[in-house]
C-alpha cells in the first residue's frame, strides 16, 4: 500500500495516529526517512484537523498531498475536508474504514465514509488491496483533473491488515500514468492571487452547482482512466461499479468494498444450486453513478443492498441511491445492514439471505445475524428500571467475552 | 473571463471597484495654519518657512525668504525682543525655538558670504522722500525699491542707522554688523542725503517733486525733569549721551554715576557708563521692579554686570557731590507716593533717562494732519494725509522697538504703492492662528534649547566686545530643527502611513500629498496623528 | 401591506429603527415584520434594513423589492446608492436632512413622486438637542408617523419604551414628538399652498 | 560635503518618514513604493487597527522577503473585511482557510515550498485573537513545537469583533464585550483568566517571539524585519484597537494603541529562544485611567457609579508589567544623519 502511494510521488504527506491506518502512513515516514521517497516532506501533526489543514496548504502551495485517516479522525477533520473540497484542491486521502462511537468501536465499517458522502469529496471503495494501491494511482490523477479531493476508502483491518501479495506497479509506469501535478490555482509571489473568498448569496449557489458538475464530470473520466489503467498495468481496477454474473440474474446483491469477495463466492455457492443470482459491487460511491447502476440491475427482480453502515431512523444508505437510481424498475429492493463495528460477514450469512430473498422471506430492512434476545432483554431492562444504565456495556455483560461471538450467531 | 475558479478564487486590484468614499460622513482636507511666531513678529516675517528651509541646511534660501520682510537678519538676529519665541508653541512643550539666534545666524552668515539682497523692481518713475534713516526709514526704503520706486533717503545725522547707532550700544549691536547691512540696502542704488534737517516737509517735498513722503524721524528729544542742584552739578540725558558715545567722544561722568528711569535706555546708559569711567552705576526708579518698562532679560544683564537699582526712589535733589532720593510708596492703585524719608547718595553725574518724543516741527506747515499726545495718528496703511505723507517708527502711535519700526517700513512700503498706484491698501488675509492644541507633540522628539555662548562678566569691563555670541553651524541647524512647523506640513509622512484605507498619495508639489475620496472613509485618523495640525476635517456637502 | 425600507450606515441604528417600527405597528394590534440585509460591510458603509405592515399575518419572507416609504436616515448616501429603486410614483420618502426636499439638488428627479409625500425632517439635529448625541433613528419614526399615519406617535413612543430604559427612553420621545410636530406642520404648508 | 552626525531632532525617528531622513531611517510606510498589501477597497470600519496592522507587517515582510510571500489567513474580520466576493483587498499570494486552522495551513504551504525548493519565498500566517489564542491554539501550540518555518501574526483587538463583539481568551479584565456584559458587582469580562500568549509563545522556546503596536511602525517593522530573517516558527503579536469593539473614536485608533504602551498594560518587547532580549520603553509614562476612559468598553468604570477600585486593580497590572519587564527605561531615539557643511 505504502509502496504504492511513495510511487505517486507525494510531496507533502502528514498525519495524525490511528488505527487502522496508521501502519501505512509509518511506513511512508520510514521512506521518508530513509530517503528512499524524495522529495517529500513528512510532517507529524498534532491532530487530523491540522492533517488535513497542511494538506490544504500543501495543496495549494501547488503541492501533491496525501494523509489518511479514519472512523474518529475523519470526524475531527470534517471541517477541513468540506474546505479542501470548496476549495478544489486535489488532496488524496485514504480512508480505513471503521465504524464511529460511542460506543466506542475501532473495527470495520462503513460509517466514517457515509459521514463524508456530502463533502464533496470523490469517494472510492476499494474491493481488494490490490484494488486500493491501484485506485490511489487513479486517484491522484483523478483528482488533479478534477481539482477535486479523492477519498480512497478500503476497510479498515479487513484489507489493512490482510497480508496478501500484491504486485507493485513500476514506477516508470506510475510516472507515465499520473504525470506531474499542474495546480489550476496556486499561490504564487509572482502571480499573486487570493484563494478562499467570502461568498455571499450572489454566488453561492453558482459555485456550488460548479462543484456538482465536476463531480458528474467524474463519471465519465473515471471508466477512461480504468481503461487507461488496465492497458498500462494489465489489470481492470477502478471504474464506476463492476457486475458478476448478473447477466439473467434475476436477483442481484449490491455492495462496497472487501464484502464483495464473500459475496462472490456464495454467489457461485447459489449459482451451483441453480439460483439466478449475481453481484453488483460500487467502486465509484461519490460521484453516484445512477445510470450504470440502473443498467447493471435491470434485469434483476429483487435487488439487496448489503452495506456497512446505515442512517439511524432511516435504513440503508447506500439503498437509498440504488433506490432512486432504480426508481421506475419494477425491482423489490431490500436492505441488509451487515458488518457494524467489525462483526464478521460470512458466506452462510449471504447465503441464507440470498435464499430468503429468493424465497420472499427477506424482509425490507433486515440486520444481518442480529440477536434479538440481547436486544428485548435490554429493552425490558429500560422498561423496568429508569436507571437502567448504558446499553452498550450491559449488551457486553450478557455477552461475556466478545471474541467468540465474532462469528455471528451460531 | 478570468480562467481562476469561479467566486473562491479572485484577482488581485480588484478591491477597487469598492469606492469605500460612500461610508464618508466627514473630509480630511489639508489646511495652511498660520504659525504663532509668524503671528507674533513686527516685522512680519514668515519665520516657520524660513526655519523649514534652514533645517534642511539651505541657508541661503532661509536668508531669501527672511529678507523678503526684514532686510536686517543680523541686526535683528542680535536686537530684536523676539516676540516670535515668547509666542512659540515648544514653550509648551520643553522651551521656545530660538528662532533669534537662527536669524542671527543666517545674518552673519549671509554678511561672511557676501550674499546680496534681491535687486530693485522696474522702475516705476515715481520717487518717494523718507525722512529718518533709522531700522524704519532703512526698512521703507529697502521696500519701495524693491516695487520699482525711487527713494531719497535724507537724515540729519552723519551716518545712517537712527537709533541703531545712536542708541543702542555697540556690546549689543557691533557696528560692522549694522553698517555690513545698511550697506546692502544702500546698494539697492537709494539717493542718500546725510547732515541735513528736514525743516519744512511740504516745502521739501514740492522742491524736490517728490510723490510721496514718509516720516521715520523718531524720538529724538529727551524728556526732562527740573531737579534741583547746584551749578556745578552734572546731568545729562541719555539720549544725547549715548549718542556722544557712538560718535567716540563720551563725555566724563566720573567715577559714580547715577541714572535716572527704568527703561531700555537707562540701562543701555547704566551699562555704557559702567563700560567707561563709572565704578559704580546705580539706577534710580520710582516704581518697582514688576512695573519697570525695561525688558526683563536686559535688567538680567544689567544687574549681572554690578548695576545697582534703588526701587521706588525719585531724585529729590543733586547738587554735584551728593545726590538726595526720597523713598517711594505704591498706594492702592498702585501709584507710587512719596513717603517723606529721604536717603542720600555720592553721585558725580546724574543721566535722565526718563523716555523721548518726537521733533515733529516739520509738520508745522502740513494742513490736515492729527499730531496727538506727541506723535502722528496714521491709517492702518500707515498713512498721516490723504496728501500721501506717511509716517512709522517712533513717530507714530505704537511701542518703540527697532522691530515694529521695520514692520511700520514694510506696511508702509506697500501703503504707499498703493497709493502711487491711485488705489487703497488691501489687507492681505490671514491663516487660522495654528494652536497648541492642534498640534500631536509625542511625534515631536525631547530637545533642550540651545543656548548662545555669551561673554563672561569680567570680560565685559572697560570694552564694548559683543556679549551675546552666534550659534555654529551644527547649533544653528539643530535649533531649527527643534521648529514644530505649527500648522504647516513638513513632509513627516505621517498622514501617507497611518491611513487604514491606503487613500493618501504622496506628489509633487507645495502640498506634497493629496486625499483618494474615492477610497477615504473619513476616520479622522490622519488629522489625529498630523504632528503639526495642518489637517482637519470638514463636513461632508450634502 | 405597506412596506418600508431604510436607509443608513452601520452603526447608526438601521435596523434597531426598522425593529422599533414593527413594535409599534404591533402595538396597534397590526402584523408587522422587521429584518436587516447581513451583507460584510462594517461601521460605516452603507446599509439598509425592511419593515413590513399589514393587517394580516404577514408570511413571505423575501426582501422588500417594492417599498411603499423610504426613511433615509444619512444624507450622505443620496447620490451614493440607487435609493429610490422600486419605490412607487405615490410611495412616501422622508430624508433626514434640515434642508427642504427642494434644496437637495435632486431636481426633477423625484417629479415622479407626489410632492406632499416626499418630507424632510432635521432628525440629526433633534437628537443632538434632546439625547446629546447624533442617533436620529427613533427621532426618524416620529416623523415617518406624521407623513404616513400608519401608525400612531404613541405607538412610536410605546416601541421606544420597549428599546430603551429610563432617561434615555424619554428624551427619545421627546425628539420624536418634535419630529411629529415639524413634519406635520411641513405637510400642513405644503397641502395650503397646493390648495391656493 | 563632509558627513558628520547631527542629532535630528524635529520629529526624530518617531513619524513615518519625514524629508530630512535618510532613507534607510524611514520606514516602509513611508515609502510610495510599499507594496500595500492590503489595498484600497477593503470593508473595514472607519480607522480599524486591524487593517493598519496588517498592511504595515505584511509591507514589511514584503520588503524584507523582496516579495516573495505567501499569506495564510484565518476566518475572522481581516479576512471577511478583505476579500468578500467579488473583490479581493489583497496584492498579495493569500490564502483563506478557516478559522481554526491557519497555523497548519501555513506549516503546509511551508512545506510544499520546502519539497520544491522555493527556500526565498516565505510564508506569513495571519490570525485575530480569536484564530490564536483560542480556536486556533492548538494548531498553533503544533506549530511552534514543529518549529515549522513560519511567522504567525496575531492581530490583537481582545475579542470576537467580526461576530459582535464577544469575549474571547485575549479579552482584559473589566472590558465590556457583549457575552461579558457590564452589569453586577464585577461588570465586564473578570479578572484573572485570559492568555498571555507571547508568553506561551516564548514557552515553547521558538527562536522568535515579539509584541507590537500599531502607534510604532519603526519598531513594528523593525521586527518583522527581524522575523524574517530568521528561519523557522516565529510569532508576533500586535494591538490593533478596534473602534467599534472599544466604543473609541475612529480617529482615536493610534492614540489608543499608543496608551496601551505608555500605561505599560501592552508590554512591547522580543524574545528569543524563550528569553526577553529587548523591551520598548515608556516614552511618557500614562496612566491607565488616561487609557480606559476613551473607551466605551471600559465606560461603566466612569459612569455612576464610578469604579475607582477596579481601575485601580487594572492599574496594579500596568505597574507589575512596568516593574516585571523594566519598561521605564532610556528614551532617546536620536537618529544620526549627513548634512552638507
Amino acid at each position: 500500500m505504502a509502496e504504492t502511494v511513495a510511487r505517486c510521488r507525494p510531496e507533502v504527506v502528514c498525519a495524525y495516529p490511528i488505527s487502522p491506518q496508521t501502519h501505512i502512513i509509518e511506513a511512508i515516514g520510514a521512506m521518508v526517512k530513509a530517503g528512499t521517497l524524495t522529495p517529500c516532506e513528512f510532517i507529524n501533526v498534532e491532530s487530523e484537523f491540522a492533517a488535513m489543514s497542511v494538506s490544504i496548504g500543501a495543496s495549494a502551495a501547488g503541492a501533491r498531498a496525501y494523509t489518511a485517516t479514519a472512523s474518529q479522525g475523519l470526524l475531527f477533520m470534517m471541517e477541513a475536508v468540506y474546505n479542501a473540497a470548496g476549495l478544489g484542491l486535489p488532496i488524496v486521502m485514504t480512508l480505513a474504514n471503521r465504524a464511529i462511537g460511542a460506543p466506542i468501536n475501532i473495527w470495520n465499517d462503513h460509517s466514517d465514509a457515509m459521514a463524508a458522502r456530502d463533502t464533496g469529496w470523490i469517494q472510492l471503495f476499494a474491493e481488494t488491496n490490490q484494488e486500493a494501491a491501484d485506485l490511489h494511482i487513479i486517484a491522484f490523477r483523478l483528482a488533479e483533473e478534477l481539482s477535486l479531493p479523492v477519498m480512497v476508502c478500503m476497510d479498515g483491518f479487513i484489507l489493512t491488515h490482510a497480508v496478501e501479495g500484491i504486485d507493485v506497479p513500476e514506477q516508470g509506469d506510475v510516472d507515465a500514468f499520473l504525470p506531474a501535478y499542474e495546480p489550476r490555482q496556486v499561490l504564487d509571489p509572482d502571480e499573486p492571487i487570493s484563494i478562499g473568498a467570502m461568498v455571499g448569496p450572489e454566488a453561492f449557489t453558482e459555485v456550488r452547482y460548479l462543484a456538482h458538475l465536476r463531480q458528474l464530470d467524474a463519471l465519465e473520466l473515471i471508466p477512461a482512466l480504468a481503461v487507461e489503467f488496465e492497458t498500462r498495468f494489465g489489470r481492470e481496477n477502478g471504474g464506476l461499479l463492476h457486475s458478476y454474473r448478473t447477466q439473467d440474474a434475476t436477483t442481484i446483491v449490491v455492495a462496497l468494498g472487501s464484502v464483495l469477495g464473500t459475496i462472490k463466492d456464495a454467489v457461485d455457492r447459489r449459482r451451483e444450486l441453480g439460483d439466478r443470482v449475481g453481484v453488483v459491487g460500487i467502486t465509484t460511491f461519490r460521484p453516484f453513478p445512477f445510470d450504470e447502476v440502473r443498467r447493471a440491475l435491470a434485469n434483476a427482480r429483487k435487488v439487496v443492498v448489503v452495506e456497512k453502515a446505515f442512517s439511524v431512523g432511516y435504513g440503508g444508505v447506500l439503498s437509498a441511491d440504488v433506490a432512486s437510481a432504480t426508481h421506475d424498475a419494477p425491482i423489490s429492493l431490500h436492505t441488509v445492514v451487515a458488518g457494524l463495528g467489525g462483526r464478521a460477514i460470512t458466506q452462510r450469512s449471504i447465503e441464507t439471505l440470498i435464499d430468503d430473498a429468493a424465497q420472499d422471506r427477506l424482509p425490507l430492512v433486515t440486520f444481518l445475524d442480529l440477536d434479538l434476545d440481547i436486544v428485548n432483554l435490554e429493552r425490558e431492562r429500560m422498561d423496568s428500571v429508569r436507571r437502567s444504565g448504558p446499553s452498550a456495556e450491559n449488551v457486553l455483560a450478557k455477552l461475556g467475552t466478545v471474541a467468540s461471538r465474532i462469528g455471528g450467531s451460531s | 473571463m478570468t480562467k481562476l475558479p469561479f467566486a473562491i478564487t479572485l484577482e488581485v486590484g480588484s478591491s477597487h471597484a469598492n469606492h469605500t468614499g460612500s461610508w464618508r460622513v466627514e473630509r480630511p482636507v489639508y489646511v495652511d495654519r498660520l504659525p504663532p511666531c509668524n503671528n507674533a513678529c513686527p516685522a512680519g516675517e514668515n519665520i516657520q518657512q524660513w526655519l523649514y528651509d534652514a533645517e534642511s541646511g539651505s541657508y541661503e534660501t532661509a536668508w531669501r525668504q527672511l529678507v523678503v520682510d526684514n532686510p536686517f537678519p543680523a541686526v535683528m538676529g542680535r536686537i530684536c525682543y523676539r516676540p516670535c519665541e515668547s509666542a512659540c508653541n515648544r514653550a509648551q512643550l520643553d522651551e521656545a525655538v530660538g528662532i533669534n539666534s537662527i536669524e542671527r545666524f543666517l545674518g552673519d552668515l549671509a554678511i561672511e558670504r557676501g550674499w546680496s539682497l534681491p535687486s530693485p523692481g522696474v522702475d516705476t518713475g515715481k520717487r518717494v522722500l523718507v525722512v529718518g534713516a533709522g531700522p524704519s526709514g532703512l526698512s521703507v526704503a529697502y521696500h519701495l525699491r524693491r516695487l520699482g520706486h525711487r527713494v531719497q533717503l535724507v537724515d540729519a545725522n552723519d551716518k545712517l542707522g537712527g537709533m541703531m547707532r545712536f542708541g543702542i550700544p555697540a556690546y549689543r549691536l557691533p557696528r560692522d554688523i549694522l553698517d555690513a547691512e545698511i550697506a546692502r540696502i544702500v546698494d539697492l542704488g537709494i539717493d542718500v542725503q546725510l547732515n541735513h534737517t528736514v525743516h519744512d516737509i511740504e516745502l521739501e517735498r514740492r522742491s524736490g517733486g517728490f510723490d510721496a513722503v514718509y516720516l521715520g524721524v523718531g524720538a529724538q528729544l529727551a524728556r526732562r525733569v527740573s531737579i534741583p542742584s547746584g551749578d556745578s552739578a552734572r546731568i545729562l540725558d541719555a539720549v544725547s549721551y549715548l549718542h556722544q558715545v557712538a560718535d567716540d567722544n563720551p563725555p566724563l561722568l566720573g567715577r559714580r554715576v547715577v541714572v535716572y528711569g527704568g527703561g531700555d535706555t537707562a540701562l543701555d546708559a547704566a551699562r555704557t557708563a559702567r563700560r567707561l569711567d563709572a565704578s559704580d552705576a546705580v539706577i534710580v526708579y520710582r516704581r518697582n521692579r514688576e512695573q519697570m518698562p525695561a525688558h526683563e532679560e536686559e535688567l538680567e544683564e544689567a544687574l549681572k554686570e554690578g548695576i545697582t537699582v534703588r526701587w521706588l526712589s525719585t531724585i529729590n535733589h543733586f547738587d554735584g557731590e551728593r545726590l538726595v532720593i526720597e523713598k517711594m510708596r505704591l498706594n492702592e492703585k498702585g501709584f507710587p507716593e512719596p513717603t517723606g524719608e529721604f536717603e542720600e547718595l555720592g553721585a558725580d553725574a546724574v543721566v535722565l533717562a526718563l523716555g523721548q518724543d518726537s521733533d515733529l516741527s516739520l509738520l508745522e506747515h502740513v494742513p490736515d494732519i492729527a499730531i496727538d499726545d506727541g506723535v502722528v495718528g496714521i491709517s492702518p496703511a500707515m498713512m498721516a494725509t490723504k496728501s500721501g505723507i506717511f509716517a512709522g517708527g517712533d513717530a507714530v502711535p505704537s511701542e518703540r522697538t527697532a522691530t515694529i519700526a521695520i514692520g511700520h517700513g514694510k506696511r508702509a512700503a506697500r501703503g504707499i504703492d498703493a497709493f502711487l498706484a491711485g488705489l487703497d491698501a488691501a489687507e492681505l488675509p490671514r491663516h487660522k492662528l495654528a494652536e497648541f492644541e492642534h498640534l500631536n507633540t509625542w511625534y515631536y522628539s525631547d530637545a533642550e534649547r540651545t543656548r548662545r555662548p555669551e561673554l563672561e562678566i569680567a570680560r565685559r569691563q572697560d570694552n564694548f566686545a559683543e556679549i551675546v555670541g552666534g550659534l555654529t553651524e551644527e547649533n544653528a541647524l539643530f535649533e531649527a530643527r527643534r521648529c514644530l512647523s505649527c500648522g504647516n506640513c513638513f513632509e513627516c509622512d505621517n498622514c501617507f502611513g497611518v491611513c487604514p484605507d491606503n487613500a493618501v498619495f504622496k506628489i509633487d508639489g507645495p502640498r506634497h500629498y493629496e486625499i483618494n475620496y474615492d477610497f477615504c472613509k473619513g476616520c479622522g485618523i490622519c488629522v489625529s496623528e498630523c504632528p503639526c495640525g495642518a489637517i482637519e476635517m470638514v463636513p461632508e456637502e450634502i | 401591506m405597506f412596506q418600508i425600507r431604510f436607509h443608513g450606515r452601520g452603526g447608526q441604528g438601521v435596523v434597531t429603527a426598522a425593529e422599533m417600527l414593527s413594535v409599534a405597528a404591533f402595538a396597534e394590534g397590526k402584523y408587522a415584520q422587521a429584518f436587516p440585509s447581513f451583507g460584510s460591510e462594517r461601521t460605516g458603509a452603507p446599509v439598509v434594513s425592511f419593515c413590513r405592515i399589514d393587517d394580516r399575518p404577514i408570511r413571505s419572507r423575501e426582501p422588500v423589492i417594492k417599498p411603499d416609504a423610504l426613511i433615509v436616515q444619512d444624507m450622505t448616501l443620496v447620490h451614493q446608492v440607487d435609493l429610490f429603486a422600486g419605490l412607487s410614483s405615490d410611495g412616501y420618502v422622508l430624508f433626514n436632512t434640515s434642508k427642504g426636499v427642494d434644496e437637495l439638488g435632486l431636481g426633477d428627479y423625484l417629479d415622479r413622486f407626489h410632492r406632499e409625500r416626499l418630507l424632510t425632517c432635521p432628525a440629526t439635529e433633534l437628537a443632538l438637542e434632546h439625547l446629546g448625541r447624533p442617533l436620529p433613528n427613533a427621532v426618524l419614526l416620529g416623523g415617518f408617523a406624521a407623513l404616513t399615519s400608519k401608525v400612531s406617535l404613541e405607538s412610536i413612543a410605546v416601541a421606544i419604551n420597549e428599546r430603551f430604559k429610563g432617561a434615555t427612553a424619554e428624551r427619545n420621545i421627546a425628539a420624536a414628538t418634535a419630529a411629529y410636530q415639524l413634519v406635520a406642520n411641513e405637510e400642513e404648508e405644503l397641502s395650503r399652498a397646493t390648495s391656493n | 560635503m563632509t558627513r558628520r552626525p547631527v542629532h535630528f531632532y524635529q520629529v526624530g525617528s518617531f513619524a513615518v518618514g519625514n524629508r530630512l531622513l535618510d532613507e534607510v531611517d524611514r520606514t516602509v510606510q513611508s515609502d510610495s513604493r510599499r507594496s500595500d498589501s492590503l489595498d484600497s477597497g477593503h470593508r473595514a470600519c472607519q480607522g480599524c487597527g486591524e487593517a493598519l496592522g496588517a498592511r504595515y507587517a505584511l509591507d514589511a515582510a514584503m520588503r524584507a522577503t523582496k516579495g516573495q510571500l505567501i499569506a495564510v489567513n484565518a476566518t475572522g474580520c481581516l479576512e471577511v473585511f478583505s476579500t468578500p466576493y467579488p473583490e479581493t483587498s489583497w496584492r498579495i499570494a493569500w490564502l483563506h482557510s478557516l478559522f481554526g486552522n491557519a497555523p497548519a495551513v501555513a506549516t503546509g504551504v511551508a512545506a510544499a515550498l520546502k519539497v520544491k525548493g522555493q527556500r526565498d519565498v516565505r510564508v506569513v500566517a495571519q490570525a485575530g485573537d480569536g484564530g490564536t489564542v483560542d480556536i486556533g491554539f492548538g494548531c498553533l501550540s503544533g506549530m511552534f513545537e514543529r518549529n515549522d518555518d513560519v511567522l504567525f501574526i496575531c492581530y490583537d483587538n481582545e475579542a470576537y469583533m467580526n461576530t459582535g463583539v464577544q469575549r474571547s481568551g485575549a479579552t482584559p479584565p473589566a472590558a465590556r464585550t457583549a457575552t461579558t456584559e457590564s452589569v453586577g458587582p464585577q461588570p465586564g469580562n473578570v479578572f484573572g483568566q485570559g492568555k498571555d500568549m507571547p508568553r506561551l509563545a516564548m514557552a515553547h522556546g521558538i527562536p522568535y517571539v515579539a509584541t507590537a503596536t500599531v502607534a510604532d511602525l519603526h519598531d513594528l517593522e523593525n521586527k518583522v524585519q527581524r522575523a524574517m530573517e530568521i528561519h523557522g516558527a516565529r510569532y508576533l503579536h500586535i494591538l490593533v484597537p478596534c473602534p467599534l469593539g472599544w466604543g473609541s473614536a475612529s480617529c482615536d485608533t493610534i492614540k489608543v494603541a499608543r496608551l496601551a504602551k505608555e500605561t505599560g498594560l501592552f508590554p512591547v518587547f522580543e524574545a528569543e529562544h524563550g528569553v526577553v532580549t529587548a523591551v520598548s520603553p515608556i516614552r511618557h509614562l500614562a496612566s491607565v485611567e488616561e487609557y480606559l476612559s476613551i473607551q466605551g468598553r471600559y465606560g461603566h468604570l466612569f459612569g455612576t457609579p464610578a469604579r475607582p477600585d477596579i481601575v485601580a486593580r487594572i492599574q496594579q497590572i500596568a505597574d507589575h508589567n512596568i516593574a516585571h519587564y523594566g519598561l521605564l527605561g532610556d528614551t532617546s531615539r536620536d537618529v544620526t544623519l549627513a548634512v552638507s557643511v
